[in-house]
């Protein structure tokens, strides 16, 4: 198989970061490079568990390999495949990438509730939440500082 | 390493378990700060984890010294299956000079909030202050890629926040953590995107394991790509130009605590991490070399000269120093560039004098600014008069900043300068003198108007800080000087860090 | 500790506690300025003692610290050292006589800031005179920049201010980009930088490197004035009088010639020297420089300014001296140092006086003021006859030495050039002195500005010095052999 | 039963990532906010889906809970107080970023040409430490669910990391949100139609159903799908349910901000105690194997919980049990402090 076929999830995932870093980079609205970030991170987990599929193989949660989805599972495959990269008679996939991920999902979302919060008071504090409108502001701030005469 | 030797007082027990109390006693302190009912108690609590913290790191260093670098296994389970600590010269100097920054910005936090933090917001101020350490000290003692992200994270997620906090003196705080958070998740992605190339061609998440793995594979676009998006998002972190943005507002912006914590070590971090990557898990070869020295090299240089041309024409005193931040990452940097031992230790022995330096500018600054709002130089005009005792710590810390003899500015400079001619790298040392050319303008300035000048007519008058402020204070002037006269202890812990990078101790 | 070490800690510590006593007592001006004459006497009999041992052959050492192999904080005296930090603390404590009326006269503000300098000027002086290498030097070489920094802007107006960026600016520029990097070098190829009789380097680099620290060091020391690098010493002159006095005349210009001195005798060592094209170059410039200041300052009709360019020259002199290959031009640099300090202080005492009691300040205003301060102007006359190097005056001796090194050692150039400017200097001093002295009947100088004309305390000054050039005439042959020991070392002799 | 099982699932595979893709595109094109917060949480849901094709059974149940869930919430929340309009655009902000996201994509393309093929179970990836985890789980930890194993043991140092980043998010959101003005939104009036009733009655009624359902998660952690995060997420929707339908003033009065705080951290305290604890009984920090004092006699026997042919440490176990716990009070007392933050904010008139 050719490589884009070999491959495709890798590739696809590649779309889905650009696409995010996209969203990021392109808008001047808080908010919606909030919601760019969130893509791209999520991207990133996609490419961690596409590492760790193995095709054939079944979520990590123990199986006994006599028992009727044992069996079920076994079915499609070729047994010395299952010999030789299953255990216990059952191919699983690779359970490390899910656990990895599952702390980056976590982090992920701290960050976003926090990057809200703070694009809220900057709300609160510039009446806005375009960088540009913010950026005028705080050039007269720069303008203004200094020790009160 | 007689210091250790003298300062190594832990019982044998509390000995064995000492690199990773170093971690989980902030962790367990921010716990116990936000449960205390009130700012002056989530204060005592915080000085209190932060020497426990510092003893602990010494007794880590002291131990190294000893043995050599030490291993410890979380969970009970050897590395690669478990997450294990691994600290060798390098990681043990930089956990010292975390913790001890810690401890000093803990103390300085005592007045230091008073004027810059609303009350009801300090006992989770101090929280976050130890989480942040914890994450820091996390980030230089462990020995997993992925480990590294986590306590990335953590010291991040509470900074973003805790840099916010500075809107009460100055609203421009909150974009810049908005977009130090933006910059930072981006860099942090980038970096576990890079560890996941590495783990998809070596199989393992331990460093220690993971270097002989990627020797073995030889040239490999996923391996290389890998290298470049750790460097990249580490060097987001590091504020390694061009990608410093973050830095200015966040330090321009934040309460003078979080500035002081922050440029002493936050940076630092990221650049032990990019050192420990470059030089201890990638295997030497073309590739390695290419990229230190025709991309690290020619961006450090760049950024020390753009950066500190860019502070020169800089009106607010703290974001001159953050410009000069940035520029003095680019000397550590071009230090490691060389990829000599001589070099190495040139730029690990600046990062820790730099620490220190800034460590008291921004303190001093700091200073000032609680009894008056002095931001921009003409404010500091005659603030010399109105506060001496702070004002000379400033000036022993710009003194070290130009690298003037007798502070240990110089003597960093004078190795990282030998240590180019020992290289032939003849342009580098051209670089290091213009940018320390410009260092001392923009130095000059302020001190000048410090010193030299007649306060602003009619404008509010400074007075000198509060014995606790000068305290934390005068230790890292002190120490900068200090250091300046009596190099043994950073010199001998550079050169053993430098030898470790180098393979040629254990 | 021996007894060496204790001269060299009395030498460095004097100073600094003169500092600390002006600053401390700076309420009671009198009580100040005596400690300070106290402390200026202490210093001349230390630092005399210590000349004493070093002609008597000792060397007194001492290690302060070493805050890295091979770069410590070291203090040897040998004869140019010793010679040195007796020249400047004598004309210290004559030129502390000299202040303080000059002050008082012209009611300057901030004395007691003033003084404070002066001392740390002063230690900083010492540190150079007697360090025992290249590190040592340069510290303290800095320092001295530093403490004369705000002399330089004692006015305090935006001129001074200006003129003060620009000293700051040339003077600490140069030895970071410079000179620091050339001792940096030197320590990296030396693995030292201590001085060495014969030379550091010989032996341990090629001759291109060699070239390179050696234009690097030279230039580094821009305290000598070596154009162009030479603007801050006009500049410069916006300082009162007795700072241009001691400091453009004595300490921090003679500190940039005696780096100068000590690195070509013993971080390159004649034979070095002689075998760099470097060095030639340097000796071709400074001979543009010697004749070109000539001519400025006789372009120049403010008195002060004229002392000034006429001193960028006269530094030129020594700074050639020292790239002459024989040990003869080192001795003729070390006495041409001594020499023209003790003149040219003379003549900036004379011209701090005239300004106190009559507030004139150029030289076409002080047509017949000789008619009013006879003896002053005398002082200026036997001053500037030491400069312009006739007899009776010990300037005759040093320049017949030095012109007669460059004509020894084949450099034309200079000696044509030092000759040259020498007569130049004739045209720009003697007038001075005699339009004030003999002018026709009808010029009437200009009036008493200061009841009295100029305080006895000053007038007292300008006479010790100018006693002290003639003096010099007979005391050149004790000089010249006292530095002998520079020369001894060296293989090449002397050209008949 | 045959190949065809694995080319459905390839296929579907495919398919999903197109829809991601296709979702992705739409966020980017979106100008209003809303629209594109409900399509990130069509995304979420979308990417669980694959996840469980992935055989990412418990990552794709905290996708979604967490992106789908509690992100979705907190968007809405923020725009609801930012009161953003639609985006606004202008073209020069896009020629910089596509030329550096292609740069970036071509870097990515270039590195993933390096990596094995997808799936493959030979790949350095998936055949050492991944499958010792496999291998050694049953004796080692004991614990079915493999994932769980590594989550709380093998790598639970992360886990305690990751639950202080949450920690340290809620910190953060409180000092940004917790200490302004709060809302003054009137308690609902009761006349305001019976369907306000019929709301409250399932309120009530679904609230103990939820925290219910959450311990079924917390709880099944180690034998299925499920554990601290999952948990924790899904009971913080009950008290948000309830500020929903009975306002925030009555969940504030019956959950104190304060109280919630101190659960957060208990919560990490609790996780690091655990570690403190094995290092007292003299293994290292978070051994369960050291959780009992020495001399306890704390060895499961083959048979007992499940598993016929191994013997296990009950520290093992009993570790898990309590660091989820923490894990699980950490999450769903930050969840409502956040939510707290957000939706106990004034929102200032127009």
């Amino acid at each position: 198989m050719s490589v884009a076929a070999t491959h495709f999830n890798y590739l696809a995932v590649v779309v889905l970061m650009m696409i995010g870093l996209y969203v990021l980079f392109s808008t001047r609205n808080l908010i919606k490079q909030m919601i760019g970030l969130g893509l791209f991170q999520t991207s990133t987990a996609l490419f961690y568990i596409s590492l760790g599929k193995v095709s054939g193989g079944t979520a990590a949660i123990k199986i006994y390999a006599d028992s009727v989805e044992g069996r079920m599972l076994a079915a499609p495959l070729d047994p010395d495949f299952v010999q030789q990269f299953g255990v216990g008679g059952v191919v699983y996939s690779n359970p490390l990438p899910h656990v990895l991920i599952l702390t980056a999902i976590v982090v992920g979302v701290a960050t976003l509730s926090v990057g809200l919060s703070i694009a809220v008071r900057i709300r609160e504090a510039y009446g806005t939440v375009e960088a540009d409108e913010i950026e005028a502001v705080t050039r007269v701030d720069a303008a203004r500082v200094g020790r009160d005469p | 390493m007689i210091l250790f030797e003298a300062l190594y007082v832990a019982p044998p027990a509390l000995t064995a378990q000492a690199p990773i109390l170093v971690i989980a006693g902030p962790l367990i302190g921010a716990c116990a700060a936000a449960l205390s009912p009130g700012g002056r108690t989530a204060w005592v609590v915080s000085v209190l984890t932060a020497v426990f913290a510092l003893w602990m790191a010494v007794a880590v260093a002291g131990e190294v010294a000893r043995e050599g670098a030490i291993d410890y296994a979380l969970g009970g389970f050897a590395p690669p299956m478990g997450i294990a600590l691994r600290i060798d010269a390098l990681g043990a100097t930089m956990a010292l000079l975390i913790a001890s920054v810690g401890l000093m910005g803990a103390l300085y936090s005592g007045h230091a909030l008073e004027s810059e933090v609303r009350a009801e917001k300090r006992t989770l101020f101090q929280s976050g202050y130890l989480v942040c350490l914890a994450g820091f000290l996390g980030l230089v003692l462990t020995g997993d890629a992925f480990n590294a992200f986590v306590f990335l994270e953590v010291s991040s997620i509470g900074t973003y926040a805790l840099v916010a906090v500075g809107e009460a003196r100055d609203r421009r705080a909150l974009p810049a953590a908005f977009n130090y958070l933006i910059f930072g998740t981006v860099g942090a992605t980038l970096y576990v995107l890079g560890v996941g190339f590495l783990y998809a061609a070596t199989g393992t998440l331990n460093l220690a394991d993971m270097a002989p793995r990627l020797a073995a594979l030889g040239d490999n676009s996923a391996v290389q790509a890998g290298l470049a998006f750790i460097v990249a998002g580490l060097g987001v972190k590091a504020a390694m130009f061009p990608l410093h943005g973050w830095l200015l507002g966040a330090y321009a912006g934040a309460p003078s605590l979080v500035s002081v914590f922050l440029a002493a070590t936050a940076t630092k971090a990221a650049i032990y991490l990019i050192i420990r990557f470059v030089f201890g898990v990638f295997p030497e070869g073309e590739f390695g070399e290419n990229f230190l020295r025709w991309i690290l090299a020619p961006l450090a240089a760049a950024a020390v000269i753009i950066c500190s041309m860019q502070a020169i024409f800089e009106r607010e005193v703290r974001r001159i120093l953050a410009f000069s931040s940035v520029a003095q990452v680019g000397f550590i940097l071009l230090g490691a560039s060389l990829a000599t031992t001589a070099g190495l230790s040139a730029g690990v022995f600046y990062l820790v004098a730099h620490a220190l330096m800034k460590g008291a500018l921004f303190m001093a600054v700091g200073a000032f600014a609680i009894s008056v709002r002095a931001r921009t130089v003409e404010d500091f005009s005659g603030i010399a008069r109105e506060a001496p005792w702070s004002a000379a710590a400033f000036a022993v810390g710009a003194a070290s900043l130009v690298g003037a003899p007798l502070t240990m500015g110089f003597l960093a400079k004078w190795s990282l300068v030998s240590s180019a001619l020992q290289a032939g790298e003849i342009w580098i040392v051209v670089v290091l003198a213009i940018g320390s050319l410009l260092t001392l303008i923009y130095v000059g300035r302020i001190l000048e108007a410090m010193f030299f000048r007649a306060p602003v007519r009619g404008a509010e008058r400074a007075s000198e800080a509060p014995v606790g402020v000068l305290v934390p204070l005068f230790v890292f002037s002190g120490l900068s000087l200090w250091f300046g006269v009596d190099a043994t202890l950073p010199a001998s812990l550079a050169n053993a860090s430098a030898s470790v990078l180098m393979g040629e101790a254990p | 500790m021996s007894s060496g070490e204790l001269l060299i800690l009395l030498a460095l510590a004097l100073p600094l506690f003169s500092a600390a006593v002006s600053y401390a007592v700076g309420r009671m001006p009198d009580v100040r300025e005596t400690l300070m004459l106290v402390a200026c006497v202490g210093l001349c009999i230390i630092t005399i003692s210590m000349f004493m041992r070093v002609g008597a052959g000792d060397a007194p050492e001492m290690v302060i610290a070493q805050p890295m192999p091979g770069l410590e904080i070291a203090f040897r005296v040998e004869p140019l050292g010793a010679l040195f930090a007796v020249m400047a603390s004598v004309l210290w404590a004559v030129n502390s006589l000299f202040s303080i009326g000059y002050m008082r006269g012209a009611r300057e503000a901030n004395q007691t800031r003033f003084y404070m300098c002066f001392a740390l000027a002063m230690f900083g002086v010492m540190g150079v005179a007697m360090a025992a290498n290249l590190f040592t030097l340069f510290i303290f070489y800095e320092l001295l920049t530093l403490a004369t920094y705000p002399l330089v802007t004692h006015k305090g107006n935006e001129a001074a201010r200006r003129a003060g960026r620009i000293y700051l600016g040339t003077l600490v520029g140069a030895s970071v980009v410079l000179f620091l990097p050339g001792i940096i070098g030197v320590a990296s190829v030396a693995g030292s930088t201590t001085f060495t009789p014969g030379g550091l380097l010989p032996g341990t680099t090629s001759t291109v490197i060699a070239n390179v620290l050696l234009l690097l060091l030279v230039f580094g020391a821009a305290k000598a004035a070596l154009i162009p690098l030479h603007r801050w010493l006009p500049e410069a002159m916006v300082a009162p009088a007795p700072v241009s006095a001691l400091l453009h005349a004595v300490a921090v210009v003679k500190a940039g010639v005696f780096a100068i001195l000590k690195i070509s005798a013993y971080i390159f060592g004649p034979e070095l020297i002689t075998a760099l094209p470097a060095a030639t170059w340097i000796l071709w410039l400074a001979a543009a420089t010697i004749v070109i200041s000539s001519l400025v300052a006789l372009s120049k009709d403010d008195l002060k300014a004229r002392l000034a360019w006429s001193t960028v020259g006269q530094l030129a002199y020594i700074t050639s001296a020292a790239m002459l290959p024989f040990a003869s031009g080192l001795v003729a640099g070390g006495l041409h140092m001594v020499v023209h300090a003790v003149a040219k202080i003379t003549l900036f005492m004379c011209a701090g006086a005239i300004y106190v009691a009559t507030g004139a300040v150029k030289v076409s205003e002080m047509g017949g003021a000789g008619r009013r301060m006879p003896i002053l102007f005398t002082f200026l006359f036997m001053a500037s006859l030491s400069v312009i190097g006739l007899p009776p005056m010990g300037g005759m001796w040093s320049k017949f030495l030095l012109v007669d090194a460059s004509f020894g050692s084949g450099e034309w150039l200079t000696a044509t050039a030092m000759i040259v400017s020498s007569l130049l200097s004739v045209a720009y001093f003697l007038p001075v002195a005699f339009n004030a002295l003999f002018a026709p009947a009808g010029v009437k100088g200009p009036e008493f500005t200061r009841p009295g004309g100029a305080p006895g305390t000053v007038l007292t000054a300008a006479g010790v010095t100018a006693i002290g050039c003639l003096g010099l005439f007979i005391a050149a042959e004790f000089i010249a052999n006292y530095l002998e020991p520079l020369g001894a070392f060296t293989l090449i002799e002397v050209a008949p | 039963m045959s190949e065809i099982a694995l080319q459905v699932n390839f296929a579907l595979n495919i398919a999903l990532l197109l829809m991601l893709i296709a979702v992705g595109v739409a966020i980017a094109r979106m100008r209003s906010l809303l629209a594109a917060i409900l399509l990130m949480g069509v995304y979420s849901l979308v990417s669980a889906v694959w996840l469980i094709v992935m055989d990412a059974a418990d990552v794709a149940f905290t996708e979604a809970v967490v992106g789908a869930g509690i992100s979705t919430i907190v968007l809405l929340g923020a725009i609801l107080l930012v009161r953003a309009g639609p985006v606004r655009h202008n073209w020069r902000m896009t020629i910089a970023p596509a030329v550096l996201v292609l740069g970036v994509g071509g870097l990515l393309v270039y590195a993933m040409t390096g990596l094995p093929e997808f799936g493959d179970p030979a790949s350095p990836a998936n055949a050492y430490v991944g499958r010792n985890y496999l291998i050694q789980t049953p004796d080692e930890i004991g614990v079915p669910n493999v994932v769980t194993a590594v989550l709380a043991s093998y790598r639970g140092f992360d886990t305690l990391g990751e639950t202080v980043v949450v920690f340290a998010a809620g910190i953060g959101v409180a000092l940004m949100l917790g200490f302004g003005p709060r809302s003054s939104l009137p308690p609902l009036p009761a006349a305001m139609g019976d369907h306000h009733v019929v709301l409250r009655v399932t309120a009530r009624l679904l609230i103990p159903l939820i925290a219910l359902f959450a311990f079924y998660v917390q709880f099944h952690g180690d034998l299925g799908a499920g554990g601290g995060f999952q948990a924790g997420v899904i009971l913080a929707v009950a008290p948000i349910l309830h500020a929903l339908v009975f306002g925030l003033h009555e969940t504030i009065a019956a959950l104190p901000v304060r109280a919630v705080r101190s659960i957060a951290t208990l919560g990490v305290l609790l996780f690091a105690g655990v570690g403190v604890i094995c290092m007292i009984n003299g293994g290292g920090f978070l051994d369960y194997d050291h959780l009992f004092p020495p001399g306890v006699e704390a060895i499961i026997p083959p048979g007992l919980l499940g598993d016929p042919d191994h013997a296990h440490q009950w520290g093992q176990h009993f570790g898990i049990f309590f660091i989820e716990l923490g894990v699980l009070l950490t999450v769903a007392a930050t969840m409502v402090t956040i939510f707290y933050g957000f939706a106990g904010r004034a929102v200032e008139e127009p």
